[in-house]
């Protein structure tokens, strides 16, 4: 009878299990204090313009493609007229989370955390820091997966599966970038109005705020767009022959050697004279770095309510202001909570044989002249076409050159790399 | 209910029979074998398959008929008063111990073969250099082929991480496996051939394919959360477009040109 | 009934609630503990089972039952690391928790000293201590399932690095420190245990009972005690080494340099394989410890409702021996594609194969014990039949991994599963059902109702080979355990099907236990009356009082006879107990 | 039979906290942080959407507004309370320069008669709104805002740039490398330059960020500078003494937006007798050809999160 009792009451609980929503950017959301109403409403014109997780909207506006997103969308092995579904749910969503946010189940423990889709921002791209990547190459991050971190290679998926999941890891790419965008906007322009009254976020009244919205969103879209034009490609005059005498190749790789320790390109103070990654280490990347200032921010404000808590003469105004604050303490606390442990970032021990962005002579070449978007690694080559540069491509092919020499010199075998976050990984 | 019981226990052999009989028509079977060493493992296995299958029948029917026979309802003779047989002992220890014995003696040669010989240069004692070096890590199975001076560790290797593997067919190759991080197991169904990686172990593995074609490299080995995500595929080319893929794999790494990029896949 | 404890109770004084029921010295009190507990845990560990029949039936469909506590927040799927948590967890659960405690703990805290008409263990104290030490263990363990990361998830192998690097993965986080804890004080427990049972066979059994009058179960629970007694110190060394690995930077199971997720790379200087060679010098011989109980209760019950005397007795007993001395050298047949030595894999298969021999002589006596009886189908009867037949099986699909090349390809795959769940579940847990309908009334002085557990039977019997038997094909294709996720390879989806047709027998199979708790649970207080020795049974446990008071027997037992004597001609009747005296001796 | 009924109680009783555990953990929906679509609500917004057509992003040329006059903007701020004191820092990279020049903290900086420097106050025109530039601004050949690496931190430290204007990113600091590290930018391009002593890197800036971005050098962590870009030249930065001027502004009334570093925007400061809202908004109105003189504007500790 007990396991009768156990088996219902289960059952009846916990049987219905209804679709996962989409997690709102907290984050931002608190840093700017966006009201709950504001919250409300922008989750709405969300859900309006990019759906749910199970029902994905393609707009035209946003020139995604909508059957590829349903491909990609909803629960895992669900199939509709024969066609699989559920593609992200099915490889992606245990670390990239359902709103491509980072925060899967299993994000939390890997390092580095998964990538959070929600800036719009990736490191491993053939494009100009301030571009997007190109469709390509996000395809090459799934054909090729990222060595040195949990990401698997999805290759041998079909080639329309993975197109699919690139289109909708797009998708949730400028879901985020509007929702960030949406933020400021209310942040900037709505609020109370004059006579003290608030302002509702509601394009559906407002046609004026229809435009805006479909403003910001095309802006977003437009990035994505450019960005296949802005693959940033090697000055063809001065890219190295491919039938280079071992000379030739040692003359370069010595001249990378040079301008590895030297001032100009100063890799060496972040990789470390021995380039095994122990430089500079105590910058953040962006997606953390956000979090650390969020938390230093609360941290002040905690300090500034308790001292100010303990002074006694206080006018009411004052007091008035203190009371906002602690709400505003709390709201931080909680967003605070959900973090995961913040991490520095590690610069790449460059003695191992594989590289994180792709193993092409190309993908060095990207990185070093675009440098990695969203990290500390700056860029060296021009930051947008025809923009001044602080290395010529030569020196850059030279750097290449001694990149990939190096693993293969000593001390390289015992690739005794120093990690100096040890008390960040758990 | 007369001796239903023992028509319940008859069920054991017939369903047991019927499941191996019925599988290979859902092909749910041993899968293709592609590998030169691997008729034996599979003859070894339906040699004991065999065996074990009349034992197993042999033993069930006998339990089944003693069930039935025997059944207090239905017998009336009294219960046989005896202690055992030391004859029968001896027959029913000896038999199995020499069956047993011989199956690990047969055994021994595909054994060996399998993990005991690596190939060698002919004349020498040293084994033929490795066509690759597997690294399982979570959660994938990288590949680094020697490049042009076929040898390990220069410069010219080419490494792969997009979980394809290329080799030849019909020839020896030698794979050299390692692990960048925890255990995992080389799996590969279709050559019967399986080997964990063990971190820190120098470790080699060798086989020879009969056909071209695709197969799935499995990991066999509980590696953590994304042990499902191991997935692999091994494609055997002949010499000549071993050769070629590798000069193409080789051109690509050394890609200098977004032009290029057009020209792949 | 605490009545005529009075006479008796001259080292276990029955004072006071606590101290009888919970605190008990009393053996069977003890064993009753036991036998609770582990079927509380047997519930959970099924539990845990639906879970992983579940993931692979519906690969990320969102998880109905267990729900969220396995599932992550994405829509109640199972995570990828919360199904090696339940497979972890499953097998601990199920080996640790249930089958050696109610197997050792249980029976053998209840039947030996009945069985030897002691009246007590040798030192109640150590006896009481047994139990209490599993609930650390049981605490630590379901606490696990709460900490961050989860419970362990190395497989109840545990197999470094992945289990020692605590980034490596969530559940070496927290889960494996807190698993490794909970088995050491397992370990304690039987430890506890198994030198109480030595103690007490060897120095308490009643006049006349010699070693070759003990009754199969208690040679068993002998051997089982020995085998105990000299593994568990080696699986209790490796647990520290393997903490001190995870929690003091030393280095025993660790290769210089081993990282894994970029966690700090360790100092190292150790070797993966040196755990699982520990680790197996264990389990190994553990795994005889889950069966070889089982085959004495499975004697006794055959003997008894074959009315006839066992066959072959002493042979039982060498072999039993046998597989105690052997069970210490092929613990290397777990290790054959491990990396270890090929040349060590030959003579590990010999010794292997050769340990095969005296489980195939059990059985050929048990049928020659069927061989002319007279076979009453009682519930515990029918049980122990399944035990042989399903023994059969499990016996001779242990023949193919013992093939070394044949294993290659096995190895890991579900042929492995398939036969270590016909040697446990439908042996030994079979066995234990068979005993707990055995020794029921004996226990509770009532008689289980029989009907009911000839349905329970019938039901289990079925659906259990519906369950495991596919998995020896599952197992021929290559089919590989642990896998969350295995229709990602092409090669094996169109298994899909028949894993979920599995899934639902298991969830039946789950389902009909139902039928046993409520018969065991109903008939504590429904059962009819019976007698002292319902079953015509010649065993000394049966001349005692039912349920037997502190002490156990109200007379002082002699022993004239081995348990076994059904239809002898001495006697008219088809019983003769250990304690009734010879005809001539009468006059 | 007591015998058995504590066994059994205690069993059924464990079974009972064992399902329970079960069912608790089980049942448990993933706690979550923020509100969630409401489906009626976004499918009432989607059909309002589907009726509008996007005239893409060029803004719709605003009618040129007469302008009555110009005045100015001056002030000066005041820091009200003890002023913390300045902290130095930390040179965890390249002591043996950066060494030299002992480096403060400049989040909030005071002159000793209590002016706060590096305050922002800027223009805020509605959206779409175009603000008459003064020709003054617009002059051909505008000369480019130079931000300098400078002895290891940012010179200056808060500036402001007029779209119109490039701003020229240099390195003279010899044999010290430092890269520029703009990627808290939101309307404009990103960017995270190597800055060498030889080669300075300009930058064009096309759009308006809606407050001051945090400029970063990667490899020292602790320079910072904050840069406000706009599409109307009337900003400001308060100047070593806390005072500030902005000329030839259209007259009339205009949002002003005050703000600081250390707590983004400067709220509820009274300034010309109005007090600034919780987003440091104000109301001030220009008078035509003449100043408005907002005096000592005073900035309590506390309005700094001190």
């Amino acid at each position: 009878m007990l396991a009768i009792a156990a088996a219902i009451t289960l059952a009846v609980g916990c049987s219905q299990s209804e679709p996962p929503p989409f997690r709102l950017n907290m984050v931002e959301m608190v840093s700017q204090e966006t009201s709950d109403d504001y919250q409300q409403e922008i989750a709405d014109v969300l859900g309006a313009l990019f759906g749910t997780p199970d029902e994905p909207v393609a707009l035209e506006e946003t020139g995604l493609d909508a059957n590829m997103l349903a491909r990609s969308a909803g629960p895992a092995w669900s199939d509709e007229k024969g066609v699989q579904r559920g593609l992200y749910r099915k490889h992606c969503v245990h670390c990239h989370g359902i709103s491509g946010d980072g925060r899967g189940p299993t994000g939390r423990f890997l390092n580095p955390y998964p990538r959070d889709y929600r800036q719009g921002v990736f490191k491993f791209k053939g494009t100009y820091t301030a571009n997007r990547p190109t469709t390509d190459d996000l395809h090459a991050i799934l054909n090729n997966g990222i060595p040195g971190t949990a990401m698997p290679a999805f290759s041998l998926l079909p080639n329309s599966s993975v197109e699919s999941l690139v289109e909708y890891v797009k998708y949730l790419s400028m879901r985020g970038q509007l929702e960030t965008a949406l933020i400021s906007y209310v942040y900037d322009e709505l609020g109370e109005d004059d006579d003290g009254g608030r302002i509702p976020l509601d394009p559906a009244a407002d046609p004026e705020q229809r435009e805006i919205v479909l403003e910001l969103l095309a802006e977003i879209v437009e990035d994505w767009e450019a960005a296949e034009q802005r693959t940033i490609a090697p000055d063809e005059s001065q890219i190295p022959s491919d039938d280079r005498t071992p000379e030739e190749i040692v003359a370069s790789v010595a001249k990378g050697q040079q301008l590895y320790h030297g001032k100009e390109a100063n890799c060496y103070t972040c990789h470390g004279p021995t380039a095994l990654g122990d430089g500079q280490q105590n910058e953040w990347d962006e997606w953390q770095k956000v979090q650390q200032k969020f938390l230093e921010e609360t941290n002040r404000l905690a300090k500034s309510i308790q001292e100010r808590a303990s002074q006694d003469d206080q006018d009411e105004s004052s007091e008035a202001r203190l009371e906002e604050d602690k709400q505003t303490l709390a709201k931080r606390q909680e967003v605070v909570d959900t973090f995961y442990p913040i991490r520095h970032a590690i610069p790449r021990n460059l003695r191992q044989a594989f590289y994180r962005g792709g193993q092409r002579r190309l993908d060095i070449f990207w990185r070093i002249s675009a440098g990695i978007a969203g990290t500390p690694m700056p860029g060296s080559g021009p930051a947008s076409p025809g923009a001044t540069a602080n290395l010529s491509d030569e020196e850059i092919w030279n750097l290449v050159d001694y990149v990939m020499s190096l693993p293969y010199e000593p001390p390289s075998r015992s690739q005794e790399a120093i990690v100096p976050n040890k008390d960040e990984i758990f | 209910m007369n001796r239903f019981w023992g028509f319940l226990f008859f069920l054991v052999p017939v369903g047991g029979v019927a499941t191996f009989a019925a599988a290979p028509y859902f092909n749910i079977w041993l899968p293709r074998d592609i590998s030169e060493h691997g008729h034996a493992i599979d003859h070894l296995f339906f040699f004991i398959l065999w065996l074990t299958g009349v034992v197993f029948i042999v033993t069930e029917l006998v339990l089944f008929y003693f069930m039935w026979k025997y059944d207090a309802k239905a017998n009336k003779k009294p219960a046989k008063f005896t202690h055992g047989s030391h004859s029968l002992e001896v027959v029913w220890t000896i038999v199995p111990a020499v069956t047993l014995l011989f199956i690990a003696i047969y055994q021994m040669d595909a054994w060996a073969s399998a993990k005991m010989r690596p190939p060698l240069i002919p004349g020498t004692e040293e084994m033929i250099s490795p066509t690759v070096e597997v690294t399982g890590r979570q959660f994938n199975w990288d590949f680094r082929y020697p490049g042009p001076d076929n040898e390990l560790y220069t410069q010219d290797d080419i490494f792969r991480t997009d979980g394809k593997l290329y080799l030849p067919v019909g020839e020896k190759v030698l794979l050299r496996i390692t692990s960048a991080d925890v255990l995992h197991s080389f799996f590969l169904p279709n050559m019967r051939i399986k080997q964990d990686v063990v971190p820190g172990m120098e470790q080699s593995m060798w086989f020879k394919a009969k056909e071209k074609g695709g197969y799935d490299i499995v990991c066999a080995e509980l590696c953590g959360w994304g042990h499902y995500k191991m997935k692999g595929r091994v494609f055997f080319l002949s010499r000549a477009e071993f050769d070629e893929k590798l000069e193409a794999m080789r051109l690509e790494q050394n890609t200098m040109r977004v032009a290029a990029l057009d020209e792949e896949d | 009934m605490s009545t005529n404890s009075g006479d008796h109770a001259d080292h276990t004084h029955a004072s006071g609630f606590l101290r009888t029921y919970v605190f008990s010295l009393d053996h069977k009190i003890i064993g009753m503990q036991f036998l609770f507990s582990t079927l509380i845990w047997f519930f959970i560990g099924g539990m845990l089972a639906l879970g992983i029949r579940w993931q692979l039936a519906y690969p990320w469909a969102p998880m109905p039952l267990i729900g969220n506590l396995l599932a992550g927040p994405e829509g109640g799927q199972i995570a990828p690391e919360n199904y090696t948590m339940l497979v972890t967890m499953h097998a601990t659960v199920m080996i640790f928790f249930v089958i050696i405690p109610i197997l050792a703990g249980a029976f053998g805290n209840f039947l030996i000293p009945l069985m030897i008409g002691a009246e007590d263990m040798a030192v109640p104290v150590l006896n009481m201590l047994s139990y209490w030490f599993m609930w650390p263990a049981f605490g630590i363990i379901g606490l696990s399932f709460f900490v961050e990361g989860g419970a362990a998830q190395g497989g109840w192998t545990s197999y470094p690095p992945l289990s020692v690097i605590t980034a490596a993965a969530p559940g070496s986080l927290n889960g494996q420190t807190l698993w490794l804890i909970g088995v050491t004080f397992v370990g304690i427990a039987s430890m506890m245990g198994s030198i109480n049972y030595m103690t007490t066979i060897i120095q308490m059994r009643a006049p006349g009972m010699t070693m070759f009058r003990l009754p199969m179960t208690v040679w068993a629970m002998f051997i089982t005690a020995l085998l105990q007694a000299f593994a568990l110190p080696v699986l209790t060394a490796a647990g520290f080494m393997q903490l001190g690995d995870r929690m003091l930077g030393t280095g025993f199971f660790l290769a210089e340099g081993a990282t894994a997720n970029n966690s700090p790379m360790a100092s190292g200087g150790g070797q993966p394989l040196l755990w699982q060679h520990l680790f197996w010098f264990y389990s190994h011989p553990a795994v005889y410890i889950m069966i070889l109980p089982a085959m004495g209760m499975v004697s006794d019950i055959i003997s008894c409702f074959a009315r006839k005397p066992l066959f072959g007795y002493k042979p039982m007993v060498y072999s039993i021996s046998g597989i105690a001395g052997l069970g210490f050298i092929v613990w290397g047949h777990h290790m054959f594609v491990s990396g270890m030595n090929p040349a060590l894999g030959m003579t590990f298969m010999v010794s292997t194969m050769m340990i095969a021999l005296p489980s195939a002589i059990k059985t050929f006596n048990w049928m020659g014990t069927l061989w002319g009886g007279q076979i009453q189908y009682t519930t515990p009867m029918l049980f122990a039949l399944s035990f042989v037949s399903m023994f059969i099986i499990g016996g001779l699909s242990g023949i193919f991994m013992a093939a070394t090349p044949v294993d290659i390809f096995i190895h890991d795959t579900y042929f492995i599963v398939a036969h270590f769940h016909y040697v446990l579940f439908s042996g030994t847990a079979m066995a234990v059902f068979g005993g707990i309908y055995y020794w029921y009334p004996k226990m509770f002085g009532r008689m289980m109702n029989d009907s009911w557990g000839k349905i329970h039977f019938t039901l289990t019997f079925i659906l259990l080979n519906c369950v495991f038997y596919p998995m020896h094909i599952l197992g021929m294709t290559g089919f590989p355990r642990r896998l969350a996720d295995p229709y990602q390879y092409e090669t094996f989806q169109n298994l899909l099907p028949l894993n979920q047709f599995m899934s639902l027998c298991a969830l039946l199979l789950v389902a009909s236990q139902i039928i046993f708790f409520v018969n065991f649970f109903g008939s504590m207080f429904f059962g009819a009356r019976s007698g002292r020795n319902p079953w015509h049974s010649n065993g000394l446990e049966w001349q005692a009082p039912s349920p037997p008071g502190h002490g156990n027997f109200d007379f002082q037992p002699v022993i004239h006879r081995g348990p076994y004597e059904y239809n002898s001609p001495e006697v008219e009747g088809d019983y003769y107990p250990q304690t009734q005296p010879p005809p001539e001796i009468k006059e | 039979m007591n015998l058995v009924t504590l066994p059994t109680g205690c069993c059924i009783r464990f079974a009972a906290l064992g399902l329970a555990l079960l069912v608790v953990a089980g049942c448990q929906r993933a706690e979550q942080l923020g509100p969630v679509a409401e489906a009626s609500s976004a499918e009432r917004i989607r059909e309002a959407f589907g009726a509008t057509v996007i005239e893409g992003v060029e803004e719709d040329a605003s009618t040129e507004t007469v302008v009555a006059g110009w005045g100015s903007l001056r002030g000066r701020f005041v820091f009200e309370g003890q002023p913390p004191p300045a902290e130095s820092i930390s040179i965890t990279k390249d002591p043996e320069y950066c060494g030299k020049h002992d480096l403060k903290e400049e989040t909030v900086t005071v002159s000793a008669d209590g002016g706060l420097a590096n305050a922002f106050v800027f223009l805020n025109p509605k959206r779409g709104e175009t603000v008459a530039v003064h020709p003054d601004y617009d002059q051909p050949g505008i000369k480019p805002i130079i931000l300098n690496n400078q002895g290891c931190r940012f010179e200056p430290h808060a500036l402001v740039v007029y779209t119109a204007q490039p701003l020229e990113i240099r390195n003279s600091d010899p044999g010290v490398g430092h890269n520029t590290n703009g990627q808290t930018l939101g309307k404009n391009a990103k960017f995270n330059d190597m800055v060498s002593n030889q080669a300075p890197v300009t930058k064009k800036f096309g759009k308006s960020e809606s407050q001051p971005a945090e400029i970063a050098c990667s490899i020292h962590p602790w320079m910072k500078a904050y840069v406000l870009i706009r599409e109307n030249p009337y900003m400001v930065v308060s100047t070593a003494d806390g005072s500030f001027e902005i000329k030839n502004m259209p007259a009339g009334e205009h949002e002003f937006i005050f703000w600081h570093e250390a707590v983004k925007s400067l709220r509820g400061i009274s300034v010309g007798g109005a007090e600034t809202s919780n987003k440091g908004k104000v109301k001030l109105t220009i008078p035509a050809d003449g100043e408005l003189d907002l005096g000592e504007i005073n900035v309590p500790s506390a309005a700094l999160g001190g």
